[in-house]
């Protein structure tokens, strides 16, 4: 993945000059066009249509694929293993679906104009400070990415400020997310307990309950992940991704050669964060409903999962082992429920063992494409 | 419900003495005709007639009124189709064989839709076991009496008090003397008698409390103010009683998660492996003890003591073949290691789910752990939990030594500091791996063998263990046994302490925060290792 | 995509291609236009793997068994009935995936379905946007009423409250514990009974307990201690258990061990019925209480022949019958009866006759379906007995209504719920006479102006 | 051999060398300062009040048997741990106990660890990349380009260490003697006032340990190099001041001749040379 010599380019733009991504865009946007047309052109049933089911399928799969590319940011290139990054896709779907609340307006079922029905029942007779703001939308969306930014910038920077690495790390992220998980779950914190926020009626004016709003968001997300892709392939091909993997690699020497390692790992968790947050965004108006068992460990593990099949440090990879898992979990779940935690479990297992470098590595050997970068032979950080 | 029992009482304290003299002489056998009119007259709706009824055979001097009486309690006395009154010997299944309730003469299995059992409630259920407290009174066995002293307490009125006051004086136990005496006193004292204010005072029962608490309020100051004063006093030696309690709860629930963190102490502590299936190892432990009651049927006791040896090995040879069959592959790729293990840890989940069931097992605790030691009336510790406190302690003091004095520890130890140096000096290093993993799942093995005294045994019991552990861990200080025993305990404590004013899942939460905030503080734990071994 | 995902797809998995293909790209479009012999398919939304398998796979059981003696009867309308069994796995995004697969995809004619409430809110606005039909069976805290479910469990006023009656007088219980899981569940109940408590019978604040702990909670000493102190002021007391599945065995062995006994403190629960006995050692709670419109151990032919059904059905001499269960069958029923009624599926002809439909239930009564879509039952209180089953020892005389919306809380007091013509609304506001809101509404504008 | 040739024509080669105007003060004494340094892990004490003062441009070697503590001291130079007492300055205005290893190092004191450790993923022109002297904050380093000079410098040191032909390949492939090499160029390319190198011949053939001589030779003067070396023939080779460390203190100080034939020093390597032979 490193570039040779750092191209002479704006940083930002220089990801359009890599054959990986331009065919990572490329196979993107054929597919989103695809099921668009298979949508809209090709009739009801005809073989061939899309129908709005499975669009909302996809697009789900393409939230999930971003919160994939966010966590092989930090584990592919960082080293830093966050089995918290649940924590960060809930929060931004919290903030989410905190305004598609606010928008329901006095259409609940008590037909209150402020408070969203699981208040009113619970008999609270104002707003919480922190619900205030949400109604505006260009206030929501900043929160999605900043709530998950800001509590990756706390924790972050004290973890890495007492050099918190490797295994503790891993842990304490998980205890961060098992923590924020029974918050939530309490009713007093206003977030609507278990139940969590449901009952979404429009997004920015577009009633969610109809098929082409279901088709814009599909589409969203896919713009959503090309970005999201395009920003972290920017990153990690500047020097800065460079000065990542060194501290993947060798941290003490890194620092021994004047970087700030601290920071420069608190800046890309916080980037990842928001990224994670952005995913979580655009997930819940989707899938209709977020609750707090978003922030179970055993979902943030499986991101980790996806990341590890796809292929670790090959951000591609991420999306491929996003797609490729929840889609068999389609699958099973559907045809042999019994199976699924098997088929689950066994693929951590033949995952990290036979397959360290994942889909994405055995493609690279398949292809027999000579790369300059090695991914770690040790992959522990 | 008094009126029943003090009614009753009146005419049987009359022939109390003949109850339990026919008791020695059990000659002639009464009138059946009238036995089972008394039967009838508990076949019927109201409640209150049922109270009649009870004090009914309560006042006929049969002796196998106590029998009745029990059985009608546990549920057991029912009518057949035919009108006829049974004992049903046991009540599992669609058959359910009987004996009849007045000749007790077996009659073979009956279905249970001939069947029409003579239902109670709380009320009669508490008429009931005033009632035979009563009669045991008298009985020849000294148990029975002095539970039914304790029965008595709060249950005394006028008439029962004065019919008591000769049995105080000829009981000749002192527990039963004493109890009685209290019972009295508490009536004497609700009727605002100085007597029983006084005989009441330092009393840490309940009922004592109440019933100062009401003389307290009486019109003559003088009781009124010795009243307050005993109550005062009371209250001063409850505090305490309550903090000995919050201490033992934290205590308790400490040494569970030592349990659940001493292996994982071993496991990533000194081999350095994350072994994030170890909750399920702890679940395999709770599940053999399932199964030896099974294997054990009617005998809980044996089982459970036979499963802590069975438990072990059953954990510790998963473990082997966990450490052979994967994590051997996995050296010096900690993370790769949390993941593969993480996905056995599923797997095993599944597995008992369609093996064995989803729904939870049940696992009998047995009579000798169940119910809890009175140190006094306000303070009494759960024995399970003491059993179970006992233990982690014994687990933890077996594996120090094992670490400290055996030739298995060295080599350990040896091996963790330098693994080449190690080789070199003839140690098998992969042996010394394998011995310390099993050893590690044996423990949690042993865990849950305890565990399955307290909570669920079902497929989700080690998930719900896991983080803690790490956690104790953790914030123990890696390979430190010392640091997990303080962690565990004191992070057991930390949750009591909290959990009355903060609430449960705030006082997790908050015990949650802190170890994180405290890990950000001191990344190496409570004990960190010192010196270039730990820089690394 | 799904080309890429075909080619991207694992070898083992190539067996589930058609499947997938059928899943993923086809759609509803393969499904042949029902015509009148096409079986009438009835979709089945109960969880079979995660944490809620273990009480809700039971209830897919029962509706197979269900559609089978129906098939055996010579199915509805003429035509057979086929089960569409979905997998929702415990998890509440994708309870809503699979009822608009169910609906959407699968073009099932209902839906029986769901536990939680959280998976309840996730599918409704699925339900409502495709209009299905869902068939809800387990008991829940009512505050809802949709045009497109049926809620066949009991609501608070089926069972909290006649509960709460029977403990004061039959019991003679002063004092109150109420200790339950930290979910919606819960809270409202114990809202609704705390209103009650205090307005209908003057129960005096400090009589009253409030806890509440996380799911899976399992360390009680403290909270079963404080219960123990709470019970020892000399007033009878009673503990009203909204505790969720896994917490109760914990709870149960820690009131026995500190000897707290259903003599001294009745525990009542709303949530613990046969099938969680079944994992719990009994004898230490024999005499513990619980509230619900069904128990196994009905004495009547109806029941019998259920659980001699249920138990051939499932081949297992111990399987044992449970409150959701009869709902189902209540349901069903219901539903069966409708369609023939009806002479058709169509939702909307269904939805209406449905309404006043009554069919007999378990208990030895009959059931009606409200026009709130929520039906009447009788409520029964059982003693546990050490064999794992209940003894009734108390029974409404008469069956009860299930209420939508509840008396004894200020945001629901003045709605109520009728889908018949013309009102058709859930949740019409009484004292402003219109569909939709409560004056809530206004007190809380009043609040915000403050 | 391009390498010696270019070591001929000096005034060409080196230029890249030339050391820019630094913060560290030296106007009035040595480049580094220790004073009464201790550092004790678990009560052993892994340097003992050790005292060591190295001067603008000198060029130390330090050497002493196993456990002497030489690593220590290094880790203590830069900022890696922290002694127990003592003080440690950088020239006379920057006191080092103050600072964390990035301040340190881009101070200007460079080191070369004991074994080689280069970034393995990265490609070797990667490697020196890093390392060079530039703004190494955040966003600088996200925006970096590479520029025309910058391609330059790294180029000559590549030269310089003869991986001109391996630019591209990851350092992880490198042998053992081009990774020592790939990490003296790293130090190059930091320009810095003091270099610490630790063993840097380590497994380097004869003609590698010459040309290592040479450049550190020749970087003396410009800037101070501590090089800690077990090989006595090399540490003879280039020292003109040698400093003997036992037990954590200095045992010995003078020209190579007077510290052999100390008869302490002596008496420590026999002692010594057993033990490593073990």
């Amino acid at each position: 993945m490193m570039t040779q010599a750092t191209s002479s380019q704006f940083w930002l733009t220089r990801p359009f000059g890599e054959r990986a991504t331009q065919t990572f865009l490329g196979v993107l946007f054929a597919a989103l066009l695809l099921v668009t047309v298979l949508h809209l052109a090709v009739p009801q049933g005809h073989p061939l249509h899309v129908n709005a089911y499975t669009v909302n399928l996809f697009g789900k799969y393409l939230s999930y694929a971003l919160l994939a590319v966010a966590v092989d940011l930090v584990w592919g290139y960082l080293g830093i293993l966050s089995l918290g990054h649940g924590a960060f896709f809930a929060i931004g779907g919290y903030a989410m679906g905190m305004y598609l609340m606010r928008q329901i307006g006095d259409r609940g079922t008590y037909g209150h104009p402020v408070l969203p029905d699981f208040m009113v029942f619970l008999n609270w007779d104002s707003l919480p400070w922190y619900w205030h703001g949400f109604d505006m939308a260009w206030f929501a969306f900043a929160m999605v990415l900043l709530a998950p930014g800001l509590l990756a910038l706390v924790f972050g920077f004290l973890a890495f400020r007492s050099r918190v690495t490797g295994v503790y790390l891993s842990i304490i992220t998980q205890a961060l997310t098992f923590a924020l998980m029974l918050a939530f779950f309490r009713n007093e914190m206003g977030f609507g307990g278990n139940n969590g926020l449901t009952d979404f009626r429009e997004l920015l004016g577009f009633n969610l309950r109809s098929d082409a709003t279901r088709l814009g968001l599909f589409i969203a997300t896919g713009v959503a992940l090309a970005l999201g892709y395009i920003l972290c392939r920017a990153i990690v091909t500047s020097k800065l991704g460079r000065v990542c993997v060194a501290t993947r690699d060798a941290e003490a020497r890194t620092r021994f050669i004047g970087y700030r390692v601290e920071r420069f790992q608190l800046f890309v968790f916080v980037v990842s964060a928001m990224l994670a947050g952005l995913a979580g965004a655009l997930y819940v108006p989707q899938v209709g409903i977020i609750n707090p068992s978003e922030f179970s460990p055993l979902f943030s593990i499986e991101i980790v999962l996806w990341v590890a099949l796809g292929g670790r440090a090959t951000l591609y990879g991420a999306v491929i082992g996003a797609i490729l898992v929840n889609y068999a979990k389609t699958i099973f779940t559907g045809i042999m429920p019994d199976a699924w935690l098997f088929a689950l479990g066994a693929l951590f297992v033949l995952v990290t063992v036979l397959l360290p470098k994942g889909v994405a590595g055995l493609l690279g050997h398949l292809k027999r494409r000579k790369e300059d970068d090695h991914p770690p032979k040790e992959a522990a950080a | 419900m008094r009126r029943f029992l003090s009614l009753g009482l009146l005419c049987l304290m009359l022939l109390g003495t003949a109850v339990s003299a026919q008791a020695q002489s059990s000659s002639s056998t009464p009138d059946d005709q009238a036995a089972l009119a008394l039967l009838t007259a508990l076949d019927v709706d109201s409640y209150r007639d049922k109270g009649e009824a009870i004090t009914a055979i309560l006042q006929s001097d049969d002796e196998r009124a106590r029998d009745w009486l029990q059985a009608l309690l546990d549920g057991r006395l029912q009518r057949t189709d035919d009108g006829r009154f049974v004992l049903v010997l046991d009540n599992r299944g669609r058959d359910w064989p009987v004996a009849d309730a007045l000749t007790n003469e077996p009659l073979g299995e009956m279905s249970r839709r001939d069947l029409d059992r003579i239902g109670i409630n709380n009320a009669l259920r508490n008429q009931l076991r005033s009632a035979i407290a009563v009669v045991d009174l008298y009985s020849p066995n000294v148990e029975r009496r002095r539970t039914s002293a304790d029965r008595l307490l709060g249950e005394v009125d006028g008439e029962l008090a004065e019919t008591l006051e000769p049995v105080i004086a000829d009981a000749e136990d002192e527990y039963v003397r004493t109890r009685l005496a209290q019972a009295v006193a508490i009536y004497r004292a609700e009727q605002g008698e100085m007597a029983g204010v006084e005989a009441l005072t330092g009393s840490l029962h309940p009922r004592a409390r109440v019933a100062l608490g009401r003389a307290a309020n009486s019109d003559d100051p003088v009781v009124a103010e010795a009243a307050a004063t005993a109550l005062a006093g009371i209250e001063q030696q409850l505090k305490i009683n309550r903090g000995l309690e919050t201490l033992y709860f934290g205590l308790s629930l400490g040494s569970v998660l030592v349990l659940a963190a001493i292996g994982l102490a071993i496991t990533f502590g000194v081999m350095g492996v994350i072994n994030m299936a170890h909750g399920e190892l702890m679940m395999l432990g709770a599940y053999t003890t399932w199964m030896m009651q099974q294997l054990l049927p009617g005998q809980p006791g044996l089982a459970l003591i036979l499963s802590i040896p069975a438990g072990f090995m059953v954990a510790a040879l998963v473990g082997i073949a966990i450490e052979r069959g994967v994590i051997q592959f996995l050296k010096g790729r900690p993370l790769e290691t949390l993941l593969a293990t993480f996905g056995i840890s599923l797997i095993l989940q599944q597995l008992v789910r369609t093996v064995i069931s989803p729904l939870n097992r049940t696992v009998v605790t047995p009579e000798w752990m169940s119910g809890s030691l009175v140190i006094n009336d306000a303070l009494s510790l759960t024995l399970n939990r003491m059993f179970v406190l006992g233990f982690a302690l014994v687990v933890f003091a077996a594996l120090m030594l094992i670490m400290r004095r055996t030739r298995l520890g060295l080599e350990v130890r040896a091996v963790t500091q330098n693994r080449a140096m190690a080789r070199s000096m003839g140690i098998r290093a992969t042996r010394v791996d394998i011995m310390t993993f099993a050893l590690g799942s044996g423990v949690a093995g042993l865990a849950g063998v305890a565990l399955s005294q307290l909570t669920n045994v079902g497929p989700n019991l080690g998930q719900n263990y896991i983080i803690d552990s790490f956690m104790v861990v953790v914030f123990g200080g890696v390979g430190n046994l010392w640091g997990t025993l303080v962690a565990g305990l004191s992070l057991g404590v930390i949750n009591q302490v909290l959990e009355p004013w903060a609430g449960a899942v705030l006082a997790k939460i908050i015990v949650l925060v802190f170890i994180i905030l405290f890990i950000q503080k001191r990344p190496r734990g409570l004990f960190p290792q010192k010196g270039r071994a730990a820089e690394g | 995509m799904t080309t890429l995902q075909r080619k991207t797809h694992p070898r083992t998995l190539s067996r589930f291609a058609t499947a997938l293909v059928t899943a993923a790209v086809m759609g509803a479009s393969v499904q042949a236009v029902a015509q009148d012999d096409a079986p009438i398919k009835v979709g089945i939304l109960h969880s079979l793997s995660g944490t809620m398998a273990i009480s809700e796979s039971t209830l897919k059981d029962t509706v197979e068994m269900l559609i089978e003696q129906q098939n055996e009867a010579g199915g509805l309308l003429g035509r057979q009935l086929e089960a569409v069994v979905v997998d929702p796995a415990s998890n509440w995004p994708l309870f809503a995936e699979r009822a608009r697969e169910l609906l959407a995809q699968e073009e099932v004619d209902v839906i029986f379905g769901n536990w939680t409430s959280v998976s309840r809110k996730a599918v409704l606005p699925v339900v409502e946007e495709l209009n299905g039909l869902l068939f809800y069976p387990v008991q829940y805290e009512g505050e809802e009423s949709s045009e497109n479910v049926f809620y066949t469990g009991a609501a608070p006023n089926q069972q909290a409250i006649p509960a709460v009656e029977y403990l004061i007088n039959e019991v003679g219980i002063e004092r109150f514990a109420l200790i339950g899981t930290d979910y919606v569940y819960p809270r409202t109940t114990n809202r609704i009974l705390e209103a009650f408590l205090k307005d209908e019978h003057g129960v005096a604040e400090e009589d009253i307990m409030v806890n509440y702990t996380p799911f899976g909670h399992s360390d009680w000493q403290n909270i079963v201690s404080e219960i123990r102190r709470f019970g020892e002021e000399g007033k009878p007391t009673a503990v009203i258990s909204t505790i969720n599945g896994d917490a109760n065995v914990p709870f149960y062995r820690e009131l026995a061990n500190q000897g707290i006994d259903a003599a001294d403190i009745p525990v009542i629960a709303f949530s613990v019925g046969e099938q969680e006995l079944s994992g719990i050692d009994t004898a230490p709670l024999v005499g513990h209480l619980a509230a619900w419109n069904y128990f196994m151990s009905v004495d009547t032919d109806a029941n019998y022949d259920f659980i001699d059904a249920w138990i051939d059905w499932t081949g297992d001499e111990e399987a044992v019958t449970n409150d959701p269960m009869e709902a189902h069958y209540i349901g069903f029923n219901m539903w069966a009866e409708a369609v023939r009624k009806a002479g058709t599926t169509d939702v909307d002809t269904v939805k209406d006759a449905i309404i006043g439909v009554t069919v007999p239930n378990l208990s030895g009564g009959y059931s009606a379906m409200m026009p709130n879509h929520h039906i009447t039952k009788p409520v029964l209180i059982g003693e546990v007995q050490d064999n794992g089953q209940f003894d009734i020892v108390w029974q409404t005389p008469s069956t009860v209504a299930g209420d939508a919306w509840s008396d004894y809380l200020p945001g629901s007091r003045d709605l109520i719920s009728d889908w018949r013509k013309p009102m058709e609304c859930g949740n019409f506001n009484v004292v402003n006479g219109s569909c939709g809101g409560s004056t809530a509404a206004e007190e809380a504008e009043a609040a915000l102006a403050e | 051999m391009s390498l010696l040739q270019s070591l001929k024509a000096r005034d060409r080669v080196f230029d890249f060398m030339a050391t820019e105007a630094s913060p560290v003060d030296v106007r009035h004494g040595p480049i580094l300062y220790m004073e009464d340094v201790t550092v004790s892990f678990d009560g052993f004490k892994a340097i003992n009040n050790l005292n060591l003062t190295i001067d603008d441009g000198e060029l130390r070697c330090i050497i002493g048997p196993n456990g002497a503590g030489k690593t220590t001291m290094m880790d203590i130079i830069t900022g890696k741990t922290r002694p127990t007492e003592g003080s440690v300055w950088f020239g006379s205005r920057h006191n080092l106990l103050q600072m964390n290893e990035p301040e340190i190092a881009s101070l200007g004191i460079g080191r070369k660890f004991q074994k080689p450790t280069v970034f393995e993923a990265l490609s070797v022109f990667d490697n020196l990349e890093l390392a060079m002297a530039a703004d190494k904050r955040i966003f600088p380093t996200l925006t970096a380009r590479m520029t025309s000079e910058i391609s330059d410098r790294i180029d000559d040191v590549l030269e310089t260490i003869g991986l001109t032909a391996l630019r591209f390949q990851p350092a992880g492939i490198l042998s053992h003697g081009q990774k020592q090499w790939l990490e003296i160029g790293m130090l190059l390319m930091q320009r810095p006032r003091l270099l610490l190198v630790d063993e840097p011949v380590a497994g380097m053939t004869e003609q590698e340990m010459e040309r290592t001589a040479e450049l550190l030779t020749g970087l003396a003067g410009k800037q101070s190099v501590v090089v800690v070396e077990h090989d006595m023939g090399f540490v003879r080779s280039i020292a003109r001041k040698v400093t003997v460390l036992h037990q954590g203190s200095v045992l010995a100080e003078g020209s190579m001749d007077q510290v052999s034939n100390d008869p302490k020093v002596v008496e420590v390597y026999l002692g010594s040379d057993e033990e490593e032979s073990a």
